[in-house]
């Protein structure tokens, strides 16, 4: 048995990463959409969903169920292949784009076989995650053209025009980071990042914050979302290119979008945020008991709060979960090994969350663009002060340099 | 390893295949695709001979032609448009007079 | 027959049959698809031998612009199938056979030049970005130059076309 | 600075007043082209008296100098080379000088005229090619300054183009040169093939070496000298090509001097006196020289003595005035030759202008038959004419009786045939003498043949009779240099000249002092007898002489005109007409064009069909290219590999 997973380490590690990574990302996503409406609704001064489970907290698992059973009509004259393809290929490469990203430092090694935090390990991962975003228009390309009706048609016209102009400042916007890094490798560019004496100073978002800015607009125009979400603009095109989905396309198309969402905060992290590495110098002992120090109140708030509930939930679900976080919690206290692993992953995750919030806060807030200012802004604004930007790095680069 | 000669093989393939469809598709789109894929085929050749000779040249010329390819292609979708917009019809067999 | 190879056959296959299917295919969108695919495994057989930049590069400009670009003309034109118009007799008779020729010459070609080549690296020695940076700011700058003059012709030849007089 | 060495300032000054005369006179005022064009003239003129100047202060030595490469091709070298030596020096002065005053006279005659900055760009243009000429220092220079006063003349004598005739005389003048030019040219070629080169000194170094033709003998010198001569006779209306300079009085009066009368038919005796060595090596061409000037003198003489134009007497007189100086290089007096050049330049330009001022003051009247008694009127212009006639009639001490008297006398000592060459001379002064007289009592005496109440004459302006005055004060001065040879002394002009022509001289004819004064005597006779029977003939009431007999055959210059139209302008056009046009020029030239355009279309139809416009086919073809080029490349690599063979 262990030696036969020694021998196919290299196939078996991968795989199971690959499960764990899909699973927790999909409950993310499902997830994701329960704290969209809650914050927004919050935002508009209404309750969000609130009747199914504690906080309305099982409505996600309702949306997944709902998905599954309904009817998925086609529409006539549809072009089959165009059709079918099109969500398979928007899901596929928002989950594909995740495989490249590395969520913490370690390497540890299972079966003899060394492997690390994130699936795959490439040299040029910044260049290959650009590659798979880059092909993500095809998937709603192709539903738009597909899906033979003019409301879809003209939301896959727009989403394509939109993503070739904003993919264009999202590449150079990044061309800076790289210049100061020098590497592909997201990995080497959070490391090189890294400064234990003077913690978050030595990021990316103070010599790039031009970067960072175009990067971030632009990535949100890449996922479509507000206020670039013109290829699925309700009040124009009823629901744009995803107007002729139903059930489980449309909840690829769905999970698709909120994977590229924390894709691109993942990336944003990474390239500007100093990935995992901690903001505050290492010298400050006490920050590495900040997850516990999160962790044990939230358990038991979760265990306060739960009691209420008359009924499963509130007698064994909830008090259970705060009962567990908290025991996490003082575990972290107690064994410093424990600690040192979380610590990257929980920044990671915390800044990665930091960006989710944001890009709710920005739907809740701001509107959406009309189409001829899309464009302006991405060609006429966007794309020169990105190259203004490279060009500012390498004059300042080249004078250190001498 | 996989021998060079595999790659240049499968890039004649290719290219005859792009010649092929060159010849015998009627769409502009399609027969402007069908030079995309022999250049494609042209730049495996490329990437080929520069990997088994150990020098990089190879690949910068990969680069420049992608470039050319890009340029071409923008001017060239252009001219199908004007085209298609003119004309009414993208068969290159309907397209036969200079002017209209 | 070790791995390299089984990938190496099976992106080939991948390619050539995409390539088929864009002649095959009637309706311009999926041709382009094909040729997409064909790309993509293209992009494949790079990483394969090594040259990752150039594998990437591929994705992203080829992929992820040009054909989009054609993909987003056919959307803009609504192209229908395409016809199958025979007007030309020269190339419904003498097509085949030239085509034919010509790629036989060109294999015929490799056949007898290249059994003295030696096999590219495998994947495992990749050549840096680097080195084809270095490459290309040192001996090939004027060529760069000249192609970035090349795109923004390109660029305005492109503007002039496709907008409409008024 | 030292003018000598940029002497190329000379001849470009008028170029330049050409230039832009011609260029921009054309809404200019009168007095702003004078400003151009007089300037122009006038520093050349300044600046060649300073050369001049030059020129005797480094003890006369000539000199030489290339400027620039014109023609450089194998081991020819045509370079822009001007030279300055004595005989230079004279012409340089004659064409300056009388050219200024030509032109200030112009200002005066043509200020009424139409296209009056077209004349000035016309003139300083002539007087440019003119100076090239004189200070060439080959041939081939020398030839444009040739070709170029040709195509000034053309101009000029045409310049009242809407004129039938003049147009046609500029055509005839034109034309009669070129006969004359094609002997140049020939000349040119044979001497560069004798020689293989063109530059004067090279040219006439060779040729001192070697040994002279003997008379009789047709050797190269002896041919390059007579067409060369062939080409003089045409510039400077020798017979049988003086037809045109009769006709080529129909040019404004200025012209006349200036071209037809001082400088530019004097460009034939200049060559000839140039090339001296050449003919003094080749007696027989100095033969033909000396009889082809004397019969012209005598030739043109009679004719002039009926010619009722005031022009065109002098026209035929200029003729035989040149056949004069021809003589006079003929017997190897080339000094006395050009001394008489010089002397006539004076005189005739000043008979010229004086004519121009009667016709001025007559609004246009040529004929002398409705003139006369207009000594009175005009007194100025009445008193310049009378000098000019006693300075061509060769009376003592004006210029032409020591210039012709020099040549009457070289031509007598001149063996073998001195003698009658000296007496047909001496009947053509007779001659000259009498056809003057009779020009001035017809003009200036006898009562008024024209009408009060339609001319109303007056006297020119200052500026034409001011250099009317300084031509005849020269003409009466112009000959003094000669004085002292009457008195056994030296004549300072030959002299002068003689580092130029001092070994041609030897061959020249001298004479016994004594027998010089009995010549000088006879021709005084002479020249008086002409006037005794001018004075007979044409004082009191005269009436226009009936013409027959003799007469009329003078009267119509011996239907010369009619001859040449009959034997060579006849034939020639109804060749032209009949052979070159209907057969060559239709069937053959246009036959040829028209067939390739019938081909190109025939072939066109054909080729036509492959550009169908069909994409595909195009496609097709270019498959078919690919495939050429791949076998052409490929064809080394796979030769072994398809027909077997080692790998």
């Amino acid at each position: 048995m262990t030696e036969f997973l020694t021998k196919y380490a290299y196939l078996i590690v991968p795989i199971v990463k690959i499960a764990i990574l899909v699973f927790i990302v999909l409950t993310v996503d499902a997830y994701l959409t329960w704290i969209e409406r809650k914050v927004i609704a919050h935002i508009q001064a209404r309750w969000g969903p609130h009747r199914v489970g504690p906080h309305g907290l099982l409505q996600p698992l309702a949306d997944g169920v709902k998905f599954i059973f309904k009817e998925d009509p086609l529409p006539a004259h549809v072009d089959k292949v165009a059709y079918f393809l099109a969500p398979f290929i928007t899901l596929m490469l928002a989950l594909t784009s995740l495989a490249v990203i590395p969520f913490g430092p370690q390497k540890f090694t299972v079966f003899g076989y060394e492997t690390h935090v994130g699936i795959a390990d490439v040299n040029i991962s910044l260049l290959v995650l650009f590659a798979i975003t880059a092909l993500g228009v095809y998937g709603i390309a192709l539903a738009g053209w597909g899906s033979n009706s003019k409301y879809s048609l003209l939301g896959g016209l727009r989403s394509s025009a939109q993503m070739i102009s904003y993919e264009l400042t999202l590449t150079l916007s990044v061309v800076g980071v790289l210049l100061i890094a020098g590497d592909f490798s997201l990995r080497n560019i959070v490391e090189q990042q890294a400064s234990p004496a003077r913690g978050l100073l030595t990021w990316n978002i103070f010599p790039q914050i031009i970067g960072f800015a175009c990067f971030y607009i632009a990535a949100i125009a890449e996922t479509n979302r507000v206020p670039f979400d013109l290829p699925e603009a309700e009040s124009e095109l009823v629901a744009g290119f995803h107007t002729e989905y139903a059930s489980m396309k449309f909840a690829m198309f769905f999970i698709a979008e909120y994977t590229s969402m924390i894709a691109v905060s993942c990336l944003a992290t990474i390239l500007f945020f100093g990935g995992w590495l901690s903001p505050f110098p290492a010298s400050w002992a006490f920050t590495h008991y900040l997850p516990s120090l999160l962790l044990i109140p939230f358990g038991l708030w979760i265990i306060y709060d739960g009691i209420r509930y008359e009924n499963l939930f509130g007698r064994i679900v909830l008090p259970g979960v705060g009962t567990a976080l908290t025991v996490v919690g003082g575990a972290l206290v107690l064994l410093p090994v424990l600690n040192d692993a979380v610590q990257g992953p929980f920044w990671f995750f915390a800044k990665v969350f930091t960006f989710l919030f944001v890009y709710i806060w920005m739907r809740g807030t701001l509107p959406r663009f009309r189409y001829d200012q899309l464009m302006s802004f991405g060609w006429k604004f966007l794309l020169p002060v990105s190259i203004a930007n490279v060009v500012l790095t390498s004059v300042v680069i080249l004078w250190r340099m001498h | 390893m996989v021998p060079t000669s595999y790659y240049l093989i499968l890039s004649a393939i290719l290219f005859g295949l792009g010649i092929v469809a060159f010849v015998f598709k009627r769409n502009i789109i399609t027969i402007f695709m069908a030079i995309e894929l022999m250049l494609n085929a042209v730049n495996l050749a490329f990437v080929a001979f520069s990997q088994s000779l150990g020098k990089s040249d190879g690949e910068v010329f990969v680069l420049f032609v992608i470039v050319v390819a890009a340029a071409e292609a923008a001017v060239g979708l252009g001219i199908i448009i004007l085209t298609a917009r003119n004309r009414r019809s993208l068969n290159v067999e309907r397209v036969d007079l200079l002017k209209l | 027959m070790s791995g390299s190879l089984i990938i190496f056959f099976v992106l080939a296959l991948l390619a050539v049959f995409a390539a088929i299917s864009l002649i095959v295919q009637r309706h311009p969108i999926h041709s382009a698809l094909s040729l997409i695919v064909v790309m993509i495994a293209l992009a494949g057989l790079y990483l394969l031998m090594g040259a990752e930049f150039v594998a990437a590069v591929q994705i992203i400009v080829y992929g992820g612009a040009i054909m989009v670009l054609f993909v987003f003309v056919i959307m803009l034109l609504n192209a229908e199938e395409e016809e199958r118009t025979n007007f030309s007799k020269l190339a419904t008779y003498a097509g085949i056979p030239l085509a034919l020729a010509v790629a036989g010459f060109i294999a015929a070609a490799i056949a007898s030049s290249s059994g003295s080549l030696p096999a590219p690296e495998s994947s495992g020695a990749l050549t840096s970005t680097k080195t084809l940076s270095n490459l290309l700011f040192s001996d090939f700058v004027y060529p760069f130059e000249l192609t970035s003059f090349l795109i923004l012709v390109a660029i305005l030849g492109a503007i002039v076309l496709a907008q409409r007089e008024t | 600075m030292p003018i000598l060495n940029h002497l190329w300032i000379i001849p470009l000054l008028p170029l330049l007043g050409s230039a832009i005369n011609g260029l921009f006179g054309k809404g200019w005022p009168n007095k702003t082209v004078n400003m151009v064009a007089l300037g122009s003239t006038g520093l050349s003129f300044a600046f060649a008296v300073e050369a001049v100047r030059e020129f005797f202060g480094n003890g006369q030595q000539p000199f030489r100098k290339e400027f620039f490469d014109w023609i450089v091709a194998g081991n020819f070298r045509a370079g822009f080379d001007l030279q300055l030596d004595q005989l230079t020096v004279v012409m340089l002065m004659v064409v300056t000088g009388v050219g200024f005053l030509i032109h200030i006279y112009s200002t005066g005659y043509m200020a009424h005229e139409g296209g009056y900055y077209r004349f000035f760009s016309y003139l300083n243009l002539f007087m440019f090619f003119m100076l090239i000429l004189v200070l060439a220092a080959n041939f081939v220079l020398l030839f444009v300054g040739w070709e170029g006063v040709g195509l000034c003349s053309y101009l000029l004598i045409g310049f009242y183009f809407l004129k039938k005739s003049a147009s046609d005389a500029g055509k005839k003048a034109f034309i009669v040169n070129r006969i004359g030019d094609f002997g140049f040219m020939l000349g040119m070629f044979l001497l560069f093939r004798t020689f293989h080169t063109l530059d004067f000194d090279a040219v006439f170094k060779q040729i001192a070496d070697r040994p002279a033709d003997a008379m009789g003998q047709f050797g190269t010198l002896t041919v390059a000298a007579l067409l060369l001569f062939v080409g003089a006779t045409g510039k400077s209306a020798q017979l049988p090509l003086y037809v045109w300079l009769p006709d080529a009085m129909e040019g404004p009066t200025p012209v006349s001097a200036l071209i037809h009368a001082a400088t530019m038919v004097t460009a034939g005796v200049y060559v000839v006196a140039r090339s001296h060595v050449l003919y003094t090596q080749a007696p027989t061409a100095m033969y033909v020289v000396a009889i082809v000037g004397c019969a012209t003198a005598f030739f043109a003489a009679t004719i002039g003595l009926v010619q009722s134009d005031i022009k065109k007497v002098l026209a035929y007189s200029t003729v035989s005035q040149l056949g004069y100086m021809f003589l006079g290089c003929g017997v190897g007096a080339f000094s006395a030759g050009i001394f008489h050049l010089m002397t006539h330049a004076f005189f005739k330009a000043l008979l010229f202008l004086s004519a121009g001022s009667v016709i001025h003051a007559m609004g246009g009247e040529q004929d002398m038959w409705h003139m006369g008694g207009l000594s009175k009127k005009i007194k100025v212009t009445y008193w310049c004419m009378l000098f000019g006639t006693i300075a061509i009639a060769g009376f003592p001490p004006f210029a032409a009786f020591f210039s012709k008297d020099a040549i009457l006398a070289a031509a007598y000592g001149h063996e073998p045939a001195g003698k009658i060459l000296y007496g047909v001379g001496l009947l053509a002064a007779v001659l000259t003498s009498f056809y003057m007289f009779r020009l001035v009592w017809l003009t200036f005496y006898g009562e008024q043949r024209y009408d009060e109440h339609h001319v109303h004459v007056h006297e020119s302006p200052k500026n034409m009779t001011v250099p009317l005055m300084i031509l005849a004060f020269l003409s009466l001065t112009g000959g003094w240099f000669a004085l002292p040879a009457l008195f056994g002394g030296r004549d300072y002009f030959a002299d002068f000249l003689s580092p130029v022509f001092g070994a041609a001289e030897a061959g020249g004819g001298e004479v016994a002092a004594s027998l010089e004064h009995i010549l000088s005597i006879v021709a005084v006779v002479a020249a008086t007898a002409g006037l005794l029977v001018a004075w007979r003939m044409y004082t009191g009431k005269v009436k226009r002489g009936t013409s027959e007999g003799l007469h009329k055959i003078l009267y119509n210059k011996y239907y010369v005109d009619e001859l040449y139209q009959a034997v060579v302008v006849g034939p020639l056009i109804w060749l032209s007409r009949n052979v070159f046009w209907k057969v060559v020029d239709v069937g053959v030239i246009d036959g040829t064009v028209n067939g390739i355009a019938h081909s190109t279309t025939a072939v066109g139809d054909t080729v036509r069909q492959t550009q169908s416009g069909n994409t595909r086919s195009y496609a097709v073809w270019v498959l078919v290219g690919a495939l050429v080029v791949f076998a052409i490349i490929f064809w080394p690599i796979l030769h072994p590999a398809v027909f077997g063979g080692a790998r």
